[in-house]
């Protein structure tokens, strides 16, 4: 069974559930290396944009992905704002005019969404951001599918890999966002925006639990 | 946490509606985008120069609009950079028909908004040029990584560049001069205490009643490394030693320098740096031409320092000296 | 104690020289007996307009000496009045043949110290007038005791005293005006923290983390009361009351509203505190003709407010606006 | 036998001593309801007119108080200054062309003194100031040599007036000076003015009480 709208709403809320539930988390996160707001610039984001999608009457899944994208970048501000507001206005992208979205489909709009935000930020894998956890989740996403399997399951294994690409970053050396000024003394915690991007990845597997 | 505060979470428009009761005949807020702009704007056949960043460093930007300074000033929540809607809608507000000229410092977020923002309005016909300031030597400069923050170079870099643009400079020829000044400011910081973020209610780091970091940012990022409290003779030399080894200064060179307090440090400990400060210029051959001391980049109310040097040639003296009539600084008017 | 310094015993006097490094063209410093005073004095001619206290209240005084303000300063120890000896030598090389006009705030300290100095001075024939600052609503006020402590309306009188010595004002008319804006002046402070007097090394006093200090003077003393942490606006309230009820300030009254940091309070917080100043006076119908924000009569780092209002009328106004050039006050030039 | 340019010489010494000693002390009780100066001052100021006395040739007792007067004008400031220096300044003209000092010089020169005090700062008895410690030292010294008291007794009961003066000041609401901006809350903490003045008479009491 594909996605409906009231699935992608679903997971969109539990977002928004999960990062007010994790935003002191994320904060602390980012005063280790950062600047103390990641969770609090998350939370205001998902908040503004959920506040946004309660009067959306939307015509298809991608305005609903834009709509969460355009609040983002319009309430979120800092690194995060730009960054997660591409990740959703690319998945509006790809799935305008759709009104459900087939496993194959969120393929497509995972790998424009986290090449989006390659594109916006430059960061490449091993640069300790949000991207060492989206990317093995998109290639963790894709190589389920081609291994026959379920989507449920394809969804799960990427959760997994974004989970493990975010504890990867414990040990990394930032090069790109806040965290880089601090050179060698960023090493030994774990990256904030890859732990939110867990997160979200997470809440698409718990939400879309049920759906096949 | 103690800060003459009201909710934390309207700080920055109960601040900025302050600003616009204080000082009506310079500036005017529009809220909901937040911006600061020019009382008297849009300002035909001026290039508009407009900056932006987190709150929480205040007077910097919104203290600087206003003659010969910014047109417009963004104000993101505390240490968080503005949106793109904020940059588009205050360059909109104060276009003059000659262009906008973006004055960004180098964090990711800063350069992602600002970057979205100069695309929206080049996607609208308007020219956009920007100035990436990214002055701090606390950073390790790489190819690979993000590159500096930009800290009090900032400053420096809004008095001038606006004074040029006052003076009819098209955008071309002011982005040009701004990556000049860009090129030749270097600056560090250092905290003896940290600071507290309202919303998060608690200090942003830890440091011992002996400690002091040093090289931070000015969002009470951790420093390059924390040791013992020194005298301020040892700090300023820890500080000193990188600014100059870097671009670098030599005898001969004409400087303009600020003694930036972060925001908690009271002047008579800023001039006791000033003192050390000069005396090490002095002894290098290094001639400070003008000097700006006390809190104009600030961290919230941190204590501690930083100082920035920036080299500077007789166009830039003179445009320094060019009349400035904004809330945080002023002179010839 | 977290402080930019180097000898807790040298602090006055280092800061002193980066004054007289930072400010070549505007002032220079005299040693032993210390003194701040303006580069090109004396002014024929121009009543000498002199003033001092402790030193850590910063830029008070010595940031106002220049063009249009005071004519010299002179910096005790910290929180200590200075010695006559200070004003004594401070007077004769400032002044210019018309008189000296020394401005003290009601310590018992400086009150005596100057007029030990001033004794001297008309001892050798020198024409001496005093006005006396006592403007602190936290005291009550009796025929009994001491008066009121000098606060904030100090630096609104230097400005204005200033302005009418650059004018021509003689001697005499000087002082009445002095008088009338020692009289039409009231101000109110209050602490968040306590600060640190450097040769001391802990802090004057203790508060909790949820307590603040209602009342206190410039100098580390303890407040009328102490209670809860309150949110800006009702401590806004607290310290508005009394100085609108002291004079008191009617409707249609036009007022100089001063809003100032006490060392470690940062300037978006002020602008919070301004806003809600603001927004009571125009309740009461209170004009806010000037205002100045920022740190300007502090206790070393101490974190709070004080807030002052001057009843003006269009002599004080125009005086205000005259152009001044200090280190730490500058406009109209 | 009465007091020698030595004798005194060695008072003042006491009293520096003492008074650094006691440094800490005073500015804590300054602390309390004033400005935590005062014995930061007086050791200063005390050092700065011991510098003085080494290099001076002095021809009389007069000349020693009058350098010690000026020594503490210039360089104690706050009320302290103004108020010691007039203290020692009266001593020196009361003690002017004198090579000795006998108990009724001293009388003479301590009521001047504490008058010059009063002159200066307008201070009644109960004030709380250091005139409620001079101020019944005085009278307690005059009325000795009335009863008859040796040199040595009196300046000892004149020690003890000052120390009862001091610690009557503790429950006095101040009238003067910094402590009076703190009103009713200034009750219950001892002036540090009184208690160095007692510290200075006490000083002379022990110095001298091997005289007579
Ligand atoms: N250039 C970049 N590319 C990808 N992700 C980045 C980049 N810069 C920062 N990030 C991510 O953003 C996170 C911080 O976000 P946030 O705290 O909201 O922004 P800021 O650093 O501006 O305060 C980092 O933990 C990192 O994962
Ligand atoms: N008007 C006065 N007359 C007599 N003694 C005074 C007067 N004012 C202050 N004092 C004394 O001075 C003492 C404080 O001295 P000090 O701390 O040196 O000066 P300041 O109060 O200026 O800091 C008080 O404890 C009090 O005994
Ligand atoms: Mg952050
Ligand atoms: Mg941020
Ligand atoms: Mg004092
Ligand atoms: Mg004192």
């Amino acid at each position: 069974m594909p996605l409906t709208q009231e699935a992608v709403r679903a997971w969109l809320q539990r977002c928004a559930a999960v990062l007010e539930e994790n935003r002191d988390y994320l904060t602390q996160l980012d005063a280790a290396i950062g600047d103390a707001d990641h969770g609090v610039n998350m939370d205001r984001g998902f908040k503004a944009a959920m506040a946004r999608l309660t009067t959306l009457n939307a015509p298809d899944i991608g305005s609903i992905f834009k709509t969460v994208g355009m609040a983002l970048v319009a309430t979120v501000g800092g690194a995060g704002g730009p960054l997660y507001g591409t990740f959703f206005l690319q998945l509006g992208v790809k799935t305008a005019g759709k009104q459900e979205l087939t496993p194959q489909d969120w393929a497509e709009a995972l790998e424009a969404a986290v090449n989006g935000v390659i594109a916006r930020g430059q960061a490449r894998l091993g640069d300790k951001t949000m991207v060492d956890a989206l990317l093995p989740a998109l290639e963790a996403y894709k190589a389920a599918l081609q291994d026959g399997a379920s989507f449920v399951e394809a969804l799960a294994r990427s959760a997994a890999a974004a989970e493990e690409g975010m504890k990867a970053t414990i040990p990394m050396v930032a090069k790109k966002g806040r965290a880089s000024y601090l050179g060698e003394r960023s090493a030994g915690h774990q990256d904030p925006g890859a732990t939110s991007s867990y997160l979200i990845l997470q809440a698409a597997a718990e939400t879309w639990a049920d759906v096949s | 946490m103690k800060k003459l505060i009201n909710n934390p979470l309207n700080v920055v428009p109960e601040s900025l509606e302050g600003m616009a009761r204080a000082h009506p005949g310079l500036i005017k807020v529009h809220f909901d985008p937040n911006f600061v702009y020019r009382a008297d704007a849009p300002r035909e056949g001026k290039v508009a120069v407009i900056s932006g960043g987190g709150s929480g460093h205040e007077p910097m930007h919104g203290g600087f609009v206003g003659y010969g300074m910014l047109d417009a000033a963004c104000p993101g929540a505390v240490f968080t950079s503005p949106t793109p809607d904020q940059m588009y809608e205050a360059a909109k507000v104060v276009h003059g028909g000659a262009g906008i000229l973006m004055i960004v410092k180098n964090y990711a977020g800063d350069v992602m908004n600002f970057d979205m923002a100069a695309d929206l309005l080049r996607g609208e016909g308007f020219q956009v040029e920007s100035v990436l300031i990214a002055d701090d030597v606390a950073v390790e400069s790489s190819l690979y990584s993000q590159g500096r923050r930009g800290t009090g170079t900032t400053v420096l870099a809004e008095k001038i560049l606006g004074a040029a643009a006052e003076q009819g400079y098209d955008l071309q020829r002011l982005a040009e001069l701004g990556r000049r000044v860009a090129e030749n400011g270097r600056c560090m910081g250092m905290a003896l205490t940290s600071c507290t973020v309202p919303h998060v209610g608690k200090p942003t780091f830890e440091l011992g009643e002996e400690e002091m970091e040093i090289g931070i940012g000015i969002h009470g990022e951790p420093g390059r490394y924390r040791e013992p409290l020194k005298p301020a003779d040892e700090i300023v030399e820890r500080l000193m030693e990188p600014i100059l080894s870097d671009l670098p200064f030599r005898s001969g060179d004409r400087v303009i320098c600020m003694v930036n307090s972060m925001g908690g440090t009271p002047l008579i400990e800023l001039y006791i740096v000033y003192r050390k400060v000069a005396q090490i210029c002095e002894e290098r051959g290094i001639q400070i031409m003008r000097n700006l001391i006390g809190p104009y980049i600030t961290s919230l109310e941190m204590a501690g320092t930083s100082i920035t040097l920036l080299r500077t040639d007789d166009e830039m003296l003179t445009l320094w000296d060019h009349p400035v009539k904004t809330p945080a600084l002023r002179w010839g008017m």
